[in-house]
């Protein structure tokens, strides 16, 4: 599988970026004829799009119009790769989680990702920060 | 995102519905700023198909408000993969978390009473 | 809005097609904020992008592996324009309704989006076909 | 694509579940070569959320196949988008389609007696 989606960031399509995670994910399971522990997998990659993506709209460089996010899929034997990239100023992949006692509102974001998947790694690239995810169908949940 | 108020056992309970995200969160906090609830309150998940981080921060920014004035917050009837975010992040054990919207809210009432 | 998905043309892929169509119109008519037959609308895009992609599969030339199938939205005012390439070899745009009397199987893709689409082209790109459909959110049901 | 069997009046009811399109309607096909059905079927399309081209044709086949050996298909219980489809393709005229789907089968019992 060699998907790609290009959509503007802006909030308003975190619903498409969602949808069509989960739904690459399903079509990867198929292909695999996996049936257990497929809900589980789908879901590890609509929550971490759906994390990536809010990210890159919501900490995009409002001077930098027109911008967009891109986001592929590809597989290797019976893992499943996403990469979300943008146009954005680089940033601190920090994955430590907050401290829940103090109530935070915010910063769970990339720790949960690194939960959700086998392998997480950030590039600088092109000008952008691309965040490349990797979870196997065949391991069992983390 | 559609959000539903109602009583039970002299409790408010809020029940949005569909995907709570960073797309649609500041439609839950737009209203629980605008409608006038109970101090402790029920937040009735039954309908969330989705939890994302911007979700679970707003309503775990709902209870620090209500707790700072000696309400809570409790949570009622989440799905599965709303509880994994809950349970990924810890943030579950800031809360109390019933499969039953009876027993959330009669929870809640006795909490309000001993105030 | 300017969405691009590109997918490997191969049918288990249409059900990603139809649901970014269906998305797509349905983020559309939000910022339209449009109520009314926002069901057929989005079910007019569902319908073409998965007749003109399942075409696209169908008919693409076995000897050229690797093949894509690119979907392209984007709006202007209260039009919404899909368009899908391919690169297959090129057809004959034929929009008749089959003899419905001889219960035909089939032939009747083009047709419908005739029906369901405001305005269809088809041209020939780059090696390819290109198919485009719009259809304005405002107008109310042939 | 899940497709069940059952009978009603003593006719053979075929439910096909999910979308009926270009990726799934080889699954109908196999189901319907490999099953034994009364001469008239009901196709149940409570089930059928999607339908395009490819989904209609199968139906179409399947009637004329059914027709040519005196039997016939009998349509029940599809939802707007499917059935508009079958009207804008003037398929609709072909099939006596029913929303109820006891209805449908008692039409076919009635059909597949006068034979
Ligand atoms: N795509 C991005 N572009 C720029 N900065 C980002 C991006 N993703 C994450 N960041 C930075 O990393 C921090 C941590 O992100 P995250 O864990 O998702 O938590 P949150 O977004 O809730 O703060 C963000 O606050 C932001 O400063
Ligand atoms: N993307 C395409 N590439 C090549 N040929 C095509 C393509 N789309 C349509 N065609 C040709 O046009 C004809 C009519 O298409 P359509 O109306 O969808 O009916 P059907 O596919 O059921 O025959 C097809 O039979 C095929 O020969």
């Amino acid at each position: 599988m060699n998907t790609t989606i290009i959509l503007p960031a802006e909030m308003r399509y975190l619903r498409l970026a969602t949808i069509t995670a989960w739904t690459a994910a399903e079509i990867f399971t198929d292909t695999l004829e996996i049936k257990e522990g497929v809900h589980d997998f789908c879901h590890a990659f609509e929550l971490s799009v759906c994390e990536t993506f809010s990210n890159s709209v919501r900490y995009a460089d409002p001077a930098n119009e027109e911008k967009n996010v891109t986001i592929c899929f590809s597989s290797c034997n019976d893992s499943l790769t996403v990469s979300v990239s943008d146009t954005n100023p680089p940033f601190d992949p920090v994955t430590s989680l907050p401290d829940i006692n103090s109530y935070p509102e915010k910063g769970f974001g990339l720790f949960m990702i690194h939960q959700l998947m086998d392998e997480v790694t950030y590039t600088r690239e092109k000008g952008g920060n691309l965040i490349t995810m990797t979870k196997s169908a065949g391991k069992h949940e983390k | 995102m559609i959000i539903s108020e109602k009583i039970i056992s002299n409790i408010s309970v809020l029940t949005p519905e569909g995907s709570l995200d960073a797309a649609t969160v500041p439609q839950l906090k737009n209203f629980t700023a605008k409608s006038e609830v109970t101090p402790t309150l029920v937040l009735n998940l039954s309908g969330v198909d989705f939890l994302d981080s911007s979700g679970l921060g707003a309503i775990v920014g709902m209870a620090r408000n209500k707790r700072e004035s000696g309400g809570d917050v409790v949570l009622a009837c989440m799905n599965d993969k709303v509880r994994k975010v809950f349970e990924i992040t810890q943030v579950a054990r800031l809360f109390h978390i019933f499969d039953d919207l009876e027993a959330a809210a009669g929870y809640a009432e006795k909490q309000q009473k001993s105030l």
